[in-house]
C-alpha cells in the first residue's frame, strides 16, 4: 500500500501507466496475460509486437480502461483504476486516444464527424472543430474525403480517419492497435511520423503491431508479448535503414 | 453539420414501431376514459332524477261519485306521507298525466270517464334517508285500504351497480394499458441499448458520459410518446365521434343514454385530455427511458 | 450445432413487440367479431319475434251488449285481412291477455267489467312478403270503423338499422386491423431486412439462394403470428367473458340483448375461432413475409 | 459479338476471368477504375497490388459479383456477368471463395459454423462438413478456437477463419483482400502456402495486399493499380530470398 502511494504522489511525468503482477483471464479459459510488470513513463514511445492471439489487444483495453484485469493493479495517470467511481471514469478517458484495430467509426456520420466526436463529447464549440479536423483529415490524405460515410470509404481510408480521431484531442495517452494494418507503407510511415510528432510534445505512444519493418525503422524499445509473458527489447545501437532494403519493387 | 446524433435513434426502421405501439396503448385508455366518463354522466343523471324517490299507487274508485272518495283519500295517504320522517314531499301525479301513460293501450279518445284510474302519489325522499318500506306499507294500507308502495331505487341500483362496475373496468383497463405503455418504453429502450452496443461502447470509451448516451434515448422516448399520444387521441376522439352519430341516429332506446348529447358537453374535457394524454404519455416515455438508460449503462464498465 | 439459423430473427429485442403488436390486432378483431356475433345472434331473435308481423287494433264496444257486436265486427276484419295478399295468417289476441298487459296501470281485479277493451288482431305476413300498410288501413277502415294498423317493424327495423351499423363497424375495424397487421408485418420484415442488410449480403455472396434467406423470415413470421394470435384470442375471450359476467348480474334490461347465453350458445364458435384465428394470423404473417422477403430481395444484386 | 462467344467456348481453362474496358464510378465521383482489361486464365496465381484507396477491394468486388462495373465488359468462367439473370448467381458465386477484408463473420454464429456456411448452404451433410472444418481449422492454427464465436476471438484470428471459410469449398476462383493484415509473418506466410496449394490443384487465385514482402517473397505476377490504370509486373527472373533479410529481429 504505501509503495503504491509513493507512485501516485510521484505524479505523472513518471508513471503514466504502471501495471503490477497483472493476469487477465476470458472466463474459465486460460490466463491470456499472466504477471505482466511495467512502467510507462510519460513521453515514451513503445512498440508492442507478439503473434496473432497473444494478447496484444487485451494489454491495451486494460490500458483504455475497456477491461479490468482479473487480478493485479493497473494505474493511470497515477490513479488505480480498480477502485475508480463511474463518474470518474470520463474525465480519464478523454485523455486517453485510442486506435482501435476494427476502427469503430459510426457509419451514419461522416468522416468529419466521426473525427471531431471526442471534441464535441467534451463539449468544444463548432467553430472551433471544424478547421482543425479538416486540417487533420487532409494531413491523413483525406482531403478528398472529408464528407464522405465510412461505408463509402476503403479499408485503409477508415483507418485513417480512425487514426485522426485518435490523436485529434492532443491526448495524453495515445494508444494504437495495428495501426497500419490497411495502409500501405507510405502511409503508414507518415502516420508514425504524425505519432512521433505527438510524442515530441509529451504524448506517450504505444502502438501494436505485426508490422516488423515498422519496428526496425522507427527503432524503439519493444515490448514483445508471447506465452501470456511480457518482455522489453530495446532496439540495437547502431541501425541500417532497412526499410530500404525492402522498398525497391521486384518487378518493377 | 453537427446535429446529428451519434445513435440517430429515430432512423432505425424498427423503432416505429414504437409511436403505433404508445398510439394503441393511448387509444385504448382514452377509449376506456370516454366509457368511464359517458357511463358516470348516465348514471349521474339517472340518479338525480330517481334516486330518492317511492312511488305509492291507490286504487282508483269508479264511477263520477267516486271522484270525492278518491280526492279524499289521497289527501289521507299524502298527509299521512308528509308525517313521515325521512319523506321531503308528497305530490300526486295529475289524471291527465296517468291517462297519456293508457293511451298506447287504450287508443285516444277511448277513455271511459268512469275508468278506475289509480292514483299515482310521487314521493321524494330527504337526502341521504332510508325509509323502512315495510313499515310504510303497512302504515298506508292501514288508512288507505289496497294502497302500495314501489321503490324505484331498486331496479335503479342495480343499474347503477353495472355502471360502476363498467367504470371499474374501464379503470382496469386504463391501470393495465399505462403499465404496458410503460413496459414497451423500458423494452424499446433496452432493445435500442443492445442494437447499438458498439455505438455506445465507443461513446464511453472516448470519455461520454452516461447523460450524454442517455439524452439521445430520452429526446427519442419524449418525441415517441407525444407522437404515439398524438395520434391515439385523435383515433379514440374519431371513433366515439362514430359511435356516436350511429347512437344518435337511431335514438338509443336505453333509458338515459344519449351518447352525442354527453360527448358535446364534454367537449372541453376532450380538448383538455388530447392535449393532456399526449404530453402525460411523453413525460412517462422520457422518464421511464432516462431511468432504464441509466441503470443499464451502470451495469457496463 | 448446426440449427442455428444465420439471422436468429428471434433474437432481436426489437422483434418481440411483433407478437404483442399482432396479438394486440387479433384482440381488437376477435372482438369485433364478437360484437357482431352477439349483435347478429340478437337482432336474429328480435327478428323472428317480430318481423313480419303486423299488429291490427278495433275499437272496444261498450256494456255487455256490445260483446256480440264486437265479436262481429273482429270476424269482418279477420277475414278481410286473411283475403289480402302477403298475410299468412291473423289470430285475435285472447281479452285476457290483454287484460294482464294492463293490470299494472289498473291494479289487479280493478277492471271493470264493461272496459271498452280494444280487440288486438295479430298479422303475421307471408315470409319475404311487403303490404302496402296504408291502403290495408283503409279498406279496414271501411269495414270496421276506427280500425287502426301499426307495423311493429317501425320500432324494430330502426333497432335492426342500429344492429346492422354496429355490425358493419364491426366488420370495418376487421378489415383495418386486418390491413394493420398485415403492413406490422410488411413492416417488421422489412426492418429485419436492414437490420442484418449485412448478413443477407454475405449470404448471397457465398452463393445462398433467395428462397434460403426467405425461409429464416418466414418461419419467424408464422411463429409471431401464431403466438400473436393466441395471445390476443385468448385475452379477447378472458375480456368477453368478463364482460359477460359483469352484465349477468345484473340482468341488462335491453330487450333481448342476454349476453352470457348467447355467448355459451357459440361455446362451439368461440373453440373454432380460438383455433383458427391464430393459424390464420401465423398463415397470412408468413405470406407476407415471404412476399415482402423475394420483393425487397429482388433489388439487390 | 462473335470474338465474346469465341471466348465463351473457349472454356473455362483459359480465361476464368476476363474484363474489357471495365470502368467504375460510385455516384458521380471520379472514376475509380477505368480502362481496365486483363484475362486471368484457370490456376494462375497473381497479387493485386496498389495505395490503400487505388481500387483493389473495387475489382475484386466486381469479380465476386458483389458490383456490376458502370461500363465495359465482366466475364466469370466464361459468363457476361452483366446479363446473368438473378437465379444464375448463387450457383456462380459457390465457385469463389472471398476473404474479406473486413472478415464478415456472424457474431452468433461459432467459428466451425461460420466457416461450414458456405457448405450448409450448398446443401451439404452435417457430417461430412464437421471432420474437414475441424481438420481446416486446425490447419491455420484455431484448434482451440473451434467453438469460439468472433466477438471473442482477436483480429487475427478472425481473419484466419475468414480464410478458413474462403478455401473450405475448394473454390474455383479465390479472391482475398488483404489476407494477412491483421496476422504475423510467420502465419502469413503459411496462409499463403495454403493458397499456393490450391493452386496447385487448379484454383485461380488473386490477392490484394499492400505488403511488399509478401509480394516479393512469393514472386508471383502482380496486377498493379494506381490511378484507376491497372499494370501488370512480373517478378525479376532471379530472386534473393528476400524474406530473409527482414526477418531477423533489431533487438533480439
Ligand atoms: N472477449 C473474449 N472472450 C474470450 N476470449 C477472448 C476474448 N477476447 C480475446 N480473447 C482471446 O484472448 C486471446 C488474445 O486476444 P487479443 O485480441 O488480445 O490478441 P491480439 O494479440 O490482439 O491478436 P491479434 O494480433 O490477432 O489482434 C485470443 O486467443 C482471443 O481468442
Ligand atoms: N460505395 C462507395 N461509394 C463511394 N465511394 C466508394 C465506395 N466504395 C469505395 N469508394 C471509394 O473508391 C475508392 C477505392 O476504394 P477501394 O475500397 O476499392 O480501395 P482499396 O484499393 O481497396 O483501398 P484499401 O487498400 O484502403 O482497402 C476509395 O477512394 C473509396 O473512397
Ligand atoms: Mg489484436
Ligand atoms: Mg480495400
Amino acid at each position: 500500500m504505501r509503495a503504491n502511494l509513493a507512485v501516485q504522489h510521484s505524479g505523472e511525468r513518471n508513471g503514466v501507466v504502471r501495471f503490477e503482477n497483472v493476469g487477465v483471464r476470458y472466463g474459465s479459459g486460460p490466463e491470456i496475460l499472466r504477471d505482466i510488470s511495467f512502467e510507462l513513463e510519460g513521453g515514451s514511445f513503445h512498440f508492442l509486437t507478439g503473434p496473432s492471439g497473444a494478447g496484444k489487444t487485451s494489454l491495451l483495453k486494460l490500458m483504455y480502461l475497456a477491461q479490468r484485469p482479473t487480478r493485479g493493479l493497473v494505474r493511470l495517470f497515477g490513479r488505480d483504476v480498480t477502485v475508480l467511481k463511474r463518474p470518474e471514469l470520463p474525465p480519464l478517458r478523454r485523455r486517453i486516444g485510442v486506435v482501435f484495430q476494427d476502427f469503430r467509426l459510426i457509419n451514419h456520420l461522416t468522416a468529419l464527424e466521426n473525427v471531431a466526436l471526442p471534441l464535441r463529447i467534451a463539449g468544444a464549440k463548432k467553430e472551433q472543430i471544424e478547421a482543425h479536423v479538416t486540417e487533420l483529415l487532409s494531413w491523413v490524405g483525406l482531403s478528398g474525403q472529408v464528407n464522405a460515410k465510412p461505408p463509402t470509404l476503403s479499408d485503409g481510408e477508415k483507418q485513417r480517419v480512425a487514426i485522426a480521431r485518435a490523436v485529434i484531442g492532443r491526448p495524453s495517452l495515445l494508444l494504437a492497435d495495428e495501426p497500419t494494418g490497411n495502409i500501405d507503407l507510405d502511409q503508414g510511415l507518415r502516420i508514425l511520423r504524425l505519432f512521433e510528432e505527438l510524442n515530441k510534445i509529451g504524448t506517450t505512444v504505444v502502438i501494436a503491431t505485426h508490422d516488423r519493418s515498422l519496428v526496425s525503422t522507427f527503432r524503439r524499445p519493444e515490448l514483445r508479448l508471447q506465452g501470456g509473458d511480457l518482455t522489453l527489447h530495446r532496439p540495437a545501437p547502431t541501425g541500417v535503414d532497412r526499410l530500404r532494403r525492402v522498398d525497391p519493387l521486384p518487378g518493377a | 453539420m453537427f446535429h446529428r446524433s451519434e445513435l440517430q435513434l429515430n432512423r432505425d426502421t424498427a423503432r416505429r414501431f414504437i409511436p403505433l405501439m404508445v398510439a394503441a396503448m393511448v387509444y385504448l385508455a382514452t377509449l376506456a376514459l370516454a366509457g368511464a366518463v359517458v357511463v358516470g354522466a348516465t348514471v349521474d343523471r339517472w340518479s338525480e332524477g330517481l334516486r330518492g324517490t317511492l312511488t305509492v299507487q291507490l286504487p282508483g274508485g269508479r264511477g263520477d261519485a267516486s271522484v270525492a272518495e278518491t280526492a279524499a283519500r289521497t289527501d289521507t295517504a299524502v298527509s299521512l306521507l308528509l308525517e313521515t320522517a325521512g319523506i321531503a314531499t308528497a305530490q300526486p301525479v295529475p289524471a291527465s298525466d296517468l291517462e297519456s301513460l293508457l293511451e298506447p293501450w287504450l287508443g285516444k279518445g277511448n277513455l271511459p270517464a268512469d275508468l278506475p284510474v289509480p292514483v299515482l302519489i310521487d314521493v321524494t325522499l330527504d337526502p341521504g334517508a332510508r325509509i323502512d318500506l315495510v313499515a310504510l306499507q303497512r302504515n298506508l294500507a292501514g288508512v288507505v285500504p289496497g294502497a302500495r308502495v314501489s321503490d324505484n331505487g331498486v331496479y335503479l341500483e342495480r343499474l347503477v351497480r353495472l355502471a360502476r362496475s363498467v367504470q371499474l373496468v374501464a379503470g382496469v383497463v386504463m391501470l393495465l394499458v399505462a403499465l404496458a405503455a410503460v413496459a414497451i418504453i423500458v423494452f424499446a429502450t433496452r432493445a435500442g441499448l443492445s442494437m447499438h452496443r458498439e455505438t455506445i461502447e465507443l461513446l464511453h470509451l472516448i470519455g461520454a458520459r452516461d447523460a450524454y448516451i442517455a439524452r439521445q434515448f430520452v429526446t427519442n422516448a419524449l418525441w415517441h410518446g407525444l407522437l404515439g399520444g398524438i395520434i391515439g387521441v385523435v383515433l379514440a376522439a374519431a371513433t366515439v365521434a362514430a359511435l356516436g352519430v350511429i347512437a344518435g341516429e337511431v335514438a338509443l332506446p336505453v333509458a338515459g343514454l344519449r351518447l352525442p348529447e354527453q360527448l358535446s358537453i364534454s367537449l372541453v374535457l376532450w380538448l383538455a385530455g388530447g392535449l393532456l394524454i399526449p404530453v402525460v404519455a411523453g413525460l412517462v416515455a422520457m422518464g421511464t427511458a432516462r431511468l432504464t438508460v441509466m441503470r443499464t449503462l451502470r451495469q457496463v464498465l
